[in-house]
């Protein structure tokens, strides 16, 4: 497994991965974890006070997304599959964009052409294989770009997904998929999921593959950087398996507590992405208090913003979901709708619906 | 007073007492005992061979499924989500319905499909969609629902106790609805698998409905009641086969239909009950057979889904006017 | 005079050279061009680039097409055989076909997936089935099918330049027949995709059917002719959206209607027909609607599929009955 | 790749799979294979002269396939894709049982059961889940069987294939897959289909894999028995890819000569299953002229019983589907199936149906 920053904050040397961290870069992916940990935190806090249906945290995980997104080119297109908040964060995606689909009033927040992003997949691994489409398209526009789709340890049982992988080696698609194995899906842990890792299996597809401590953003970054110099160089796709861990329950609806002990989850809470590089920072001096309580203050605005850009997202219509049906809506459809309307016109604005 | 979902775990419980080969799968349904806890307790009490946690693979769980049933078990699959049984659309469609066809009735498949099914709980996108048309097309397959804890209990017995495959879908809306349940009286005491039933006597006109919506089915009828109406409710139970002489002698009393489901109205079971109303009560008829379904758009967003999903009263609209007509 | 194979490969010729972002995929198609040779010689045309042959994978197929049409491309899916499509139907159904809807309208896949459909030609299982109502049940897709070679000449480059995906049904038992194609006839001044078309006019009874079962349909309509009865045949063409008001402007002057299609009959189109008319012009109606489809249960072995096929004389009885009603 | 038998006829020493070749056992191997290719050939001719619909020659394949099933005991349940003719032939499965199917008459023609030989699966891919599948009952059932399950290097792309794969080494099933690489899905070549060797790629999923000449027929014997025995033992599964050749087109509808040169195919006629062995019997003295007039003549008799078998199946009737759909009819369609017989009868036999 790759590591070029330890648990305990201090740094590894690796002949594969030589160490070119500049305090900017160490500061910069610091600031991204810390500050999307604290909008996980508010989406938590929303979804317990009601404000939102449902919550999946990225928490324990922000190394694994910070340092593979923050190592592509913001043209380079990304397939998240749910769970990629802080990526999302990454890419410049706003907290009320993110939480429209969680609070229930779209099933998708943001323009995905806009931040090269596409929406969140809740089908299991089905975006493995539109990524690699894309990346299909890439090559045949002959453009220097490379795609970055994520998937979990769960979702890499799906037939998709090993469809996608196969295809990706035939059709020469420029593309790194992304495995963060947080060794949970749901209450099922992945010796229930898998025999062997999903980067042993993906280079007996012929991916080239890494295994990369997923709580080490600097190996992660340092390796998701590589594959992408050679995917774009023309290399064979790449499969990258971070290893890391859902400190959290699966969802808001999720109770860990059935299918796994406190013990194992405090063991990963001293394997703490953020923590081991904030140690870092402070060993080498590359960030004083002012920097950290500035970024305090950051953080705070953030969770602020973030609780008021939800509350003020507004309701769904019907009536988008029916002009979203279809380019040209047809006939019939537009009949419906307006009957549909009419009728819901017929109830005095917070009458019995 | 037990809810539905605990009912359908007594009878998934009884089921796997009763017989040795009944064996339960599907993600999550082990140690977690299924997101709904559904089979909760089930892993405990008839051990990891019997409850099987699987990989995350719907395609595989009813094809490995099929293979356990080829060997003699009686497997009972959950898919966690409605909008995730699709993975499994060629396993259920080309092997597990027409397996016995396909084998010139040499191969049975004793399977049965349970998936939480339709909307009303603000779920996200894949999780709400009632996609039961699919399979009632689908030559083959049985295709039932309970709407209450009763039924729930003894449903599910009788479905993994046929020879033929059963898509079992159970409102995920109405699992913690509580009722009291009988659970000593003999199954074969209760009511067929394929029957239908008459939930509540009316003169006017029958409502024809299932699962989630025969409870707002009932709250219309209620208030047609104080308005001088008096409705009949049909619970459909078996979307296929389905019960025709029952929702025949209630229509040709009633002269009258209104179909009710969650599903998109085009194609949606509606459109069967409704053609088969002309083809065998043409001349009873004293109104056209109306439909009260989902619109034909996808799912929408959990805050519009109230607005979405068929109530009591566009049911009641529907009546209206046939009752009008 | 071509064949409806060769004016299919001619409109995808022409879609190809009037769009460089329109590419065809699928099993087998560049180099043999197609186990129907629909695709002939595209590959020699258009490069690998534009014709590949891809993985046999139909999930694969389509969603790398999906991602395809996320770039900017219009890919144009080739289906070996109906009985294949369902390992896609996760793919056709909760991506395919809701994309635009989850995306808030943001995203568009101008997918086309062309599936040889529907059976006569006595093959082996699998190969001759009629799966196009899971599709119609489904909000988000369009869902065509070709009579004639005119038809398929303009219908696949009308489907190929539309926004909306498509799921194209090739009857494949008439891939053979020929005809005179006008193909210089500018596209525009051909009939819309979703426009259903009057074959044979007709004042006593309307046949609604399409696909596969026109050339049948117009059988029973010359017998029934020489009979005495004047029976309109209307070619549906598209499935979803129906051409309600074309429907409706027959029916309302024949006031007899009988359905007919390969499908099995419950939740087949007909269904969905017959419940429309229904509710569209119940007292104008003299008969009830009249459903003439494959049997509900699978496709036969091929040496009985003649008896399960809908043909002529079966029509005739639903039309006489209609008649006599 | 493994070969004990060359195919100039020599046999090679190899350290892995002592060579306890009997004259006996390979005087039945050439028997099976020589008779199959005479059924195939018989097949062949039924279908040019319109007595089947369809036929996918097994030609040059019968190595793979009988030296598979011959290493396996008679208890142990295999799950054939649709080619697996000579594999039919050796459990017993008469002609006619085999060409129902191609003649129309039925969906397949004999009883899984009796055989321990599932129906055939066109629907590619579908058979490695239930062979799965199965294979777990065998586990629970704690029974001594082994599973054979058989797919293409086609059929290997499907996601339904990859999900058996993962699944089997999950759940310890007792199960042997058997892909026969005969380099060819109708016109796609495995260039087009994959990036590395199938028994690469399931080394990945974490099975014992073999890579085998899947033409010569003791190799196929040795190396699927010690599979077999090892899985027996409790060992994980395994996967056995046998590199052979599609000699034939796919199927009797197909034009190979428009993908694949002449050349190619004359090419691996040179590397014949059936002559090989045929020579080594010669050379070794194993078996004499009179044992290959002997054997012509069973094959020119098995050939007259398959064509006079085939001309005699009877037609199908649609109240076998009818009955066929449900183990208890519903009544609904007890009523269709009565009229469909009224309406049937009301025609007079020869008449125009
Ligand atoms: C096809 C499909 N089946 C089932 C589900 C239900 N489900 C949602 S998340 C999940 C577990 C996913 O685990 P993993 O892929 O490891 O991702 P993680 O949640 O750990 O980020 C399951 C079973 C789904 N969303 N899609
Ligand atoms: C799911 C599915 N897709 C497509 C087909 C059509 N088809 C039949 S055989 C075949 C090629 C199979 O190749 P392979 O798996 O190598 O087996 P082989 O024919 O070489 O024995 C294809 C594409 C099918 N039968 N099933
Ligand atoms: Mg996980
Ligand atoms: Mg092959």
């Amino acid at each position: 497994m790759i590591q070029l920053l330890a648990p305990d904050g201090t740094l590894r040397a690796d002949p594969r991965f030589p160490l070119d961290v500049t305090p900017a870069l160490c500061r910069d992916l610091h600031r991204d974890m810390f500050l999307a940990r604290r909008f996980d935190q508010e989406a938590l806090a929303l979804q317990r006070q009601g404000e939102l249906g449902l919550w999946l945290m990225a928490l324990g995980q922000e190394a694994a997304q910070v340092g593979s997104i923050r190592a592509v080119a913001a043209h380079d297109h990304v397939f998240p599959s749910y769970r990629e908040h802080a990526a999302a964060l990454c890419r410049g995606i706003s907290p009320a964009e993110i939480l429209a689909q969680w609070r229930g009033v779209a099933h998708s927040g943001w323009d995905p052409a806009r931040y090269r992003f596409h929406i969140y997949s809740l089908v299991l691994g089905a975006q493995a294989l539109h990524a690699t489409g894309y990346a299909v398209g890439v090559r045949l526009d002959g453009a220097q770009e490379v795609v970055l789709a994520y998937f979990g340890d769960g979702a890499s049982s799906q037939g998709d997904v090993n469809e996608a992988l196969n295809w990706a080696v035939v059709a020469r698609a420029p593309i790194v998929f992304f495995c963060q194995n947080n060794q949970w899906a749901i209450s099922t842990g992945t010796a229930q999921q898998m025999g062997t890792p999903v980067h042993v299996r993906a280079a007996g597809f012929g991916l080239d593959t890494y295994f990369v401590d997923g709580n080490d953003v600097l190996a992660v970054h340092a390796v998701t950087a590589q594959a992408a110099d050679r995917v774009r160089a023309g290399g064979p796709p790449v499969l990258i398996e971070a290893f890391t861990y859902r400190i959290a329950g699966h969802s808001t609806s999720d109770d860990p507590r059935i299918y796994r002990s406190e013990a194992e989850v405090d063991l990963w809470r001293e394997r703490d992405p953020v923590a081991r590089l904030t140690t870092l920072l402070r060993a080498e001096g590359w960030a004083d208090e002012e920097h950290f309580e500035q970024l305090d203050r950051e953080a705070r605005k953030l969770a602020e913003e973030t609780r008021a850009a939800c509350l003020s997202l507004p309701d769904p219509t019907l009536e988008e979901t029916f002009r979203h049906t279809f380019a040209q809506e047809p006939p019939l459809l537009r009949q419906e709708r307006e009957a549909m309307s009419a009728y819901q016109a017929g109830f005095t604005d917070g009458a019995d619906r | 007073m037990i809810t539905l979902g605990q009912a359908l775990n007594r009878g998934l419980r009884a089921a796997m007492t009763r017989d040795p080969r009944v064996v339960v799968m599907g993600e999550d349904i082990g140690r977690l005992g299924g997101v709904f806890r559904v089979t909760s307790g089930l892993q405990q009490e008839f051990g990891a061979d019997r409850v099987m946690d699987t990989p995350l693979a719907e395609s595989g769980i009813v094809g490995t499924a099929i293979g356990l049933a080829l060997r003699g078990y009686r497997p009972v699959c959950e898919i966690q989500f409605d909008g995730f049984v699709y993975p499994a659309f060629d396993q259920i469609v080309s092997q597990l319905a027409k397996m016995r066809a396909r084998s010139a009735g040499r191969l049975a498949l004793p399977v049965v499909i349970r998936i939480p099914g339709s909307g009303g709980i603000g779920a996200v996108e894949h999780h709400s969609e009632s996609n039961e048309a699919y399979f009632v097309h689908t030559a083959g397959l049985r295709v039932v629902t309970c709407a209450t804890p009763a039924d729930g209990y003894t449903m599910i017995q009788q479905a993994v106790t046929g020879d033929d495959p059963v898509i079992f879908y159970e409102p995920k809306c109405r699992y913690w609805d509580k009722a009291e349940v009988d659970e000593d009286a003999p199954l074969a005491a209760a009511p067929a698998l394929h029957a239908a039933r008459t939930v509540r006597a009316g003169r006017d006109l029958t409502v024809l409905t299932y699962g989630s919506m025969v409870r707002p089915a009932l709250v219309a009828a209620q208030i047609a009641h104080e308005e001088g109406r008096s409705v009949e409710v049909v619970d459909l139970r078996s979307l296929a086969p389905l019960d025709l002489p029952a929702v025949l002698s209630s229509v040709r009393r009633t002269r009258r239909a209104v179909v009710v489901h969650e599903a998109p109205t085009t194609l949606g079971l509606g459109a069967e009950l409704s053609a088969l109303l002309t083809e065998h009560c043409y001349l009873e008829m004293e109104a056209p057979v109306l439909r009260v379904g989902g619109y034909n758009i996808p799912y929408p967003p959990a805050r519009a889904e109230e607005r979405y999903l068929p109530d009591a009263d566009r049911i009641l609209e529907a009546v209206d006017a046939s009752l009008a007509y």
